[in-house]
């Protein structure tokens, strides 16, 4: 834990964020919204404290309530992964802006969380299908998604949700097997 | 890249001549069999611990991967009682269940498996004995069974394979190949409700394992 | 008379403009038969004078499992291309977060089947760090030394297809000869011998025994040699040296801005290892380098190359400090059977033959994560080959993208 | 009758079939042979003798086509072998001991399977390319002469010939990429083209110096001017020459590293992509043909064709002895012959056998017995080969010069075991840039060197 990274990160970027900085382990944890993220990117990346060069990963999170953008990211000045979570996009259209234009190797990351959870990343100028096949419109990764045959609910798992190949891409609404508290 | 334009090409292909006359790395199977190690875990066979028991967990996972559903399970269980015969995965998601409380180390029901009474095996050895245990005499020890309970039932005939050294399967095919062999006693109801007569030894299992997972004594 | 039964949706094709008819099959057009959906894809698909399309995959030999790459081709010269990914995709992620936590080390082992011990290695750490578990030193040292084996194996893999797409037959199987020593060596440990699923939370399943020992032993008396030896084939070709040399130039600041990890960013100049960058493991305690290549403006494909091979000195090295420094004691550390972490998220990444493999967990208190992501290193830099390839040639299309080392079974996940 | 009847009855079904055929060879047979000596075979030979040229042209060509055939095993054989071992593999094993029928079964798996065209294929080209390919590799065997006088047509422009022939090939392989109707064909035709045509003109140039060595263009004149000893040979009159022929010649027949036609990794296999059964057969074994010729006529250009490294004639003279088959003469012992045959197999066997059975004590006599008997035969087989070498100087020719051949194949298969692929610029470049301003200046300095020579009254 990098105690100096939870005060550095709070001076920078105190009015952006919208939780606390958590710290566990070798992680330290800041959550803002998904309009500032190209701000706090910037910031990040270009602030000769921080300097987070490296973007180490770029997951979708599909809380059950809303989607998460989650980026992790690496710098020279600090022992610990900073892990920036951009919250609260609403389910039935998940919107956030591309980092392409600051790291332009986050374009087939973006293209593989609109693929799996359905979220726009606004500015991606390639933003299609990168795994499933162009005329596939479930989202596969999130919570309201079952197979048919998805034998790991076992038998008495109750109403199983099939795949909709051909659904209309916001009809989401479906119940939702467990939720996080995020 | 050498100074020497070309040295490399004839490095190269020296290496790639020294190599000709080198000893040559191919196993001829099946002549010649690979070194495989004690503990490798990629033979299809089951293996057994140095305790003698058993290594597979019988957790179902091959069966319900096995994408062409060529591997399904059976064996004794593990009261020696009788066979059991778990199929390709419909029958996965149950058992699954109890292998993931086993692994929890939380208890297991004991299932109290009533598909086949307990039986008093002494007619069979008896029959065996008069057949000196051979297992060419299969047909009319398998008619005296028969005589003797009126049917054949299951355990008799794996008291019978246990009895002969034949395997189980090879009694089980000449049993099963005669007509006039019959594995059910003559007079068990012809049709039983589908799903229920059969199943309701396994009712009474799922609902201790019911009880078992939500802490409730079973009705 | 029965009405024929009707399927619950209306078959595609018959009114869907953007899937193809029977009839249009005939005219072999490569054009996607959908409207153009992104302004790349419109970009790409729109052909110039003198140019066309060439499918290169999903079956091809130089495609590194079944990748397909749309290649638009101006005669021999690459005018752009288009990685098509999905025919080996497995939803390796949903599988997890369907698996509890013990589980997902064995559906996670096959993702990249080149190297698996660090596809098990990630989460693992992942699942210690929410659980706070402290591993036996022991079995971080035996994680460390048949991971660095791995390495060396996967590395030898790697120079072997990348002498066979410049067309070489030979060196193949050389590599091959030496991964299945190596292979052999860890299925003496962990049972297995390429999918081995030896890490355990908290540990690895089982000691080091006596036969992995005198295999190591063995090995490790010729390993240097018998690494020279191989690489002589190649390293001194010119024409190998011409064909890889300034080829697939990947600069520093591309590489930072592309995301670019392992011995790809090293090639091109920057020593980024996370082996060092973020230490895990015992990694703190051993000595070795993190060797560099590509001086000015960046590594091209030979840096890329030629890097690989002073890893492979460097794991050798690392392999004979654990040996040495191997302490005693248990290698699993004592935990309950079930494993119910609290909520919250982990995310643990390790050097990969490839790069940073990462993976993200969040837990929700239940036996099963409720979210987990992994992070492929080749995913990352299959993106290059786009960029690195436009007007070279077809034939460096394949130079590039072997000595970017992609596994199709981390890209597809 | 009757008895003939009945006991045909009892004649098997087979016997049935069997006697009256061989009643009827038995009868028949010495009819024709009789009717063949007396009146069918003085009119064969009469005409024979006067078309003795097209006589000796069909008799050529169908050697040679037969002859390829095996050849082409041989050389895939050795491919697969050769290979496999420097790969440290054991490579084909199943077939016969060391897999040595592999490569016939693997042709005899290419003719039975299925011939396949795709849907838009240009049919016609499609089936007739693999053949031309053939065809032109089988042609430019005519001149190439296997001993003295063996040789299918001694034109005495046999070096043209041979260019002009050699060259034809890749018009094959082009009209084989583009009928295809596949791009990867296509870039395989496109690329075959470029190459042939480029390293034609290196590959004719290089040989241009020793033309005005020699000083003729007839092959057959070529290898004879180089008998006698191993200096005597060409590739050291013109290394320049003989290296760029080898490097040209490797391109010119499509090996790696110059294998970029058909590159695996690359285009699939070029031309070849489409193409199954039997016509794939054809441009298979066009290309083992053409290793073949390529390391045929560099033996026969600069490695001193059929004649041995050693002058077997100036050796004995140094020595003062006449040839030592002369005091070898089977036909002065008269009677004697007789005796010997009868008695010498005999005696020899029991003599090569004792040994045998003395050394090994778990032997059997009957085993030592077989044992002498085998070596007898080698012995035998060894001698009236040594007969044949000495006596006819088309078999001594014959073998040296299979010797040479293979042992260049040999170096077409290492060089395959052993290096990468180049680029088709490179490739190029290095076709106009290198290879052929050396083939000129190798032309300018045996020009120069042979007016100088010529002047200073030097031969």
């Amino acid at each position: 834990m990098d105690r100096t990274l939870r005060t550095r990160l709070a001076a920078k970027l105190a009015d952006r964020l919208t939780g606390p900085i958590r710290q566990r382990h070798d992680q330290t944890e800041i959550r803002i919204r998904p309009a500032d993220l190209i701000e706090v990117m910037r910031v990040l990346h270009d602030d000769p404290e921080l300097e987070f060069v490296i973007l180490a990963d770029l997951a979708g999170v599909d809380t059950g309530d809303t989607m998460q953008v989650v980026y992790h990211l690496w710098s020279n000045k600090t022992p610990d992964w900073l892990r920036v979570i951009a919250e609260g996009l609403p389910r039935g259209d998940p919107r956030a802006p591309s980092l392409t234009g600051l790291w332009p190797g986050a374009e087939w990351m973006e293209r593989e969380a609109y693929d799996m959870l359905g979220i726009v990343f606004e500015g991606n100028r390639d933003l299609r299908r990168i795994y499933m096949p162009p005329d596939y419109k479930s989202f596969p990764l999130r919570k309201d998604f079952y197979l048919p045959d998805d034998s790991a609910r076992g038998p008495g798992g109750g109403v199983r949700h099939v795949e909709e190949p051909y659904a209309p891409l916001a009809a989401t609404t479906r119940s939702i097997r467990r939720t996080v508290k995020a | 890249m050498t100074t020497v334009p070309g040295m490399g090409l004839v490095h190269g292909m020296g290496l790639t001549l020294r190599r000709f006359f080198a000893p040559k790395a191919t196993i001829m199977w099946p002549e010649q069999n690979a070194d495989v190690a004690p503990r490798f875990r990629g033979r299809l066979q089951l293996l057994y611990d140095e305790y003698g028991t058993l290594k597979c967990e019988t957790c179902f996972q091959c069966a319900q991967a096995c994408p062409i559903e060529c591997i399904d399970m059976g064996g004794v269980d593990t009261r020696g009682r009788f066979h059991v015969h778990w199929g390709p995965p419909e029958t996965y998601g149950e058992r699954r269940e109890e292998s993931a409380m086993r692994r929890a180390g939380r208890p297991v029901a004991d299932a109290a498996f009533t598909r086949f009474d307990p039986m008093d095996v002494t007619p069979v050895t008896a029959i065996a004995e008069a057949h000196d245990f051979e297992p060419k005499d299969l047909l009319p020890m398998l008619e005296d069974i028969q005589a003797a309970y009126g049917y054949l039932p299951v355990a008799a005939l794996k008291h019978l394979s246990r009895q002969t050294g034949a395997w189980y399967a090879f009694v089980y095919g000449a049993a099963s190949s005669f007509k006039h062999l019959r594995f059910e006693p003559p007079t068990m109801p012809a049709a039983a409700p589908a799903g229920e007569g059969l199943r309701s030894a396994e009712a009474g299992y799922v609902s201790a394992l019911g009880a078992a997972l939500s802490g409730k004594a079973p009705a | 008379m029965t009405a024929p039964v009707q399927p619950h949706y209306p078959h595609p094709s018959a009114d869907d403009p953007r899937i193809m008819l029977d009839a249009q099959i005939g005219q072999y057009e490569q054009v996607p038969p959908y409207p153009p959906r992104t302004e790349r894809e419109a970009e790409f698909y729109t052909l110039g004078d003198g140019e066309m399309f060439l499918n290169m995959g999903p079956q091809h030999p130089s495609t590194h499992g079944v990748l397909r790459v749309v290649l638009k081709i101006n005669g021999e010269k690459v005018v752009d291309l288009d990685p098509v990914l999905g025919y080996l995709h497995r939803g390796v992620e949903k599988l997890c977060e369907n698996s509890d936590y013990h589980h997902i080390i064995s559906q996670i082992d096959p993702l990249e089947y080149v190297s698996s011990l660090f596809m098990e290695w990630a989460p693992v750490m992942a699942f210690e760090k929410l659980m706070d578990v402290q591993v036996p030193r022991r079995a971080e040292y035996i994680r460390v030394l048949t991971g660095e084996l791995l390495r060396i194996a996967s590395h030898a893999l790697f120079q072997g297809w990348m002498a066979l797409d410049l067309g070489g037959l030979t060196p193949i199987l050389y590599s091959f000869i030496e991964r299945d020593e190596i292979v052999e060596m860890l299925a003496a440990v962990t049972g297995q011998r390429m999918l081995f699923n030896y890490f355990r939370i908290g540990g690895v399943n089982g000691d080091l025994n006596h036969e992995f020992m005198s295999r190591l032993g063995d090995w490790m008396s010729r390993a240097a040699v018998q690494h020279e030896a191989n690489i002589g084939l190649l390293n001194e070709n010119e024409i190998f040296v011409r064909r890889m040399r300034d080829i697939g130039r990947v600069d520093r600041d591309t590489a930072l801005r592309m995301g670019v990890t392992g011995p790809n960013i090293r090639a091109a100049g920057i020593p980024f290892d996370v082996r060092r960058a973020h230490p895990y493991s015992v990694y703190p305690e051993l000595e070795f380098n993190v060797p560099v290549r590509g001086s000015n403006g960046g590594g091209d494909s030979l840096d890329r190359y030629l890097l690989r091979l002073d890893e492979v000195r460097e794991s050798i090295r690392i392999i004979d400090q654990c040996l040495h420094e191997m302490p005693d004691g248990p290698v699993m550390a004592r935990l309950p059977r079930l494993m119910r972490p609290r909520p919250g998220r982990a995310w643990a990444a390790v050097e990969s033959p490839r790069g940073l493999f990462g993976t993200y967990v969040i837990s929700d208190g239940t036996d099963q994560p409720f979210r987990f992501r992994i992070h492929d290193p080749s995913f990352v830099h299959l993106q290059l080959v786009g960029m690195l390839m436009k007007d070279n040639l077809i034939a460096d299309t394949m130079a590039v993208m072997a000595s970017l080392d992609p596994v199709m079974g981390g890209i597809d996940k | 009758m009757t008895a003939i009847t009945r006991s045909l009855g009892n004649v098997s079904t087979v016997g049935k079939v069997v006697i009256p055929l061989l009643v009827l060879i038995l009868v028949v047979g010495p009819l024709v042979t009789v009717l063949l000596a007396t009146v069918i075979g003085p009119w064969v030979v009469g005409v024979a003798n006067s078309n003795l040229g097209i006589l000796r042209f069909v008799v050529a060509i169908t050697g040679i086509l037969l002859f390829s055939i095996p050849a082409a095993f041989i050389i895939i054989y050795m491919e697969l072998k050769v290979i496999a071992y420097m790969n440290l593999r054991v490579g084909p094993n199943r077939v016969l001991p060391a897999g040595a029928a592999h490569s016939v079964i693997a042709g005899l798996k290419v003719l039975t399977k299925e011939d396949f065209s795709p849907t838009s294929a240009d049919k016609t080209v499609f089936t007739w390319a693999p053949v031309m390919v053939f065809l032109t590799a089988v042609m430019t065997f005519m001149v190439i002469p296997f001993g003295p006088g063996l040789v299918g047509a001694p034109l005495n422009i046999g070096l043209l010939y041979l260019f002009a022939v050699g060259g034809m090939t890749v018009v094959g392989l082009l009209l084989a990429g583009w009928s295809s109707f596949n791009k990867y064909s296509l870039l395989g035709g496109l690329r075959s083209a470029a190459q042939v045509v480029s390293y034609e003109i290196p590959l004719t140039l290089s040989v241009v110096g020793l033309i005005l060595l020699a000083g003729t263009l007839s092959i057959d004149s070529i290898a004879r001017q180089q008998a006698g000893w191993v200096w005597d040979w060409f590739v050291f009159r013109q290394p320049l020459g003989a290296l760029i022929f080898f490097i040209a010649g490797v391109a010119e027949a499509n090996r790696t590293p110059f294998d970029l036609t058909e590159a695996d990794s690359e285009i699939v296999a070029g031309f070849a992509t489409e193409y199954s059964g039997m016509r794939f057969g054809f441009l298979f074994f066009a290309e083992y043909v053409n290793v073949f010729i390529m390391s045929a006529l560099i033996v026969t250009m600069f490695f001193g064709a059929w004649n041995a490294p050693v002058d077997i004639n100036a050796v004995l003279g140094f020595f003062h002895l006449a040839p030592f088959w002369v005091y070898l003469q089977p036909g002065e012992l008269g009677l004697g012959l007789l005796l010997v045959i009868a008695v010498a197999p005999l005696l020899v066997t029991l003599a090569l056998s004792a040994p045998v059975y003395l050394l090994r004590d778990s032997m059997p006599a009957w085993k030592a017995l077989v044992v002498g008997f085998i070596l007898f035969n080698l012995l035998v087989i060894g001698a009236l080969g040594l007969a044949a070498y000495i006596d006819w100087d088309w078999v001594a020719g014959l073998v040296w010069f299979m010797l040479k051949a293979f042992i260049f194949v040999f170096v077409f298969v290492w060089m395959r075991g052993t290096f990468p692929r180049v680029r088709i610029d490179q490739l190029m470049g290095f076709a106009w840039k290198w290879l052929l301003p050396a083939a000129l200046l190798n032309l300018f300095i045996t020009a120069f060197a042979i007016v100088i020579l010529k002047s200073a009254g030097i031969h």
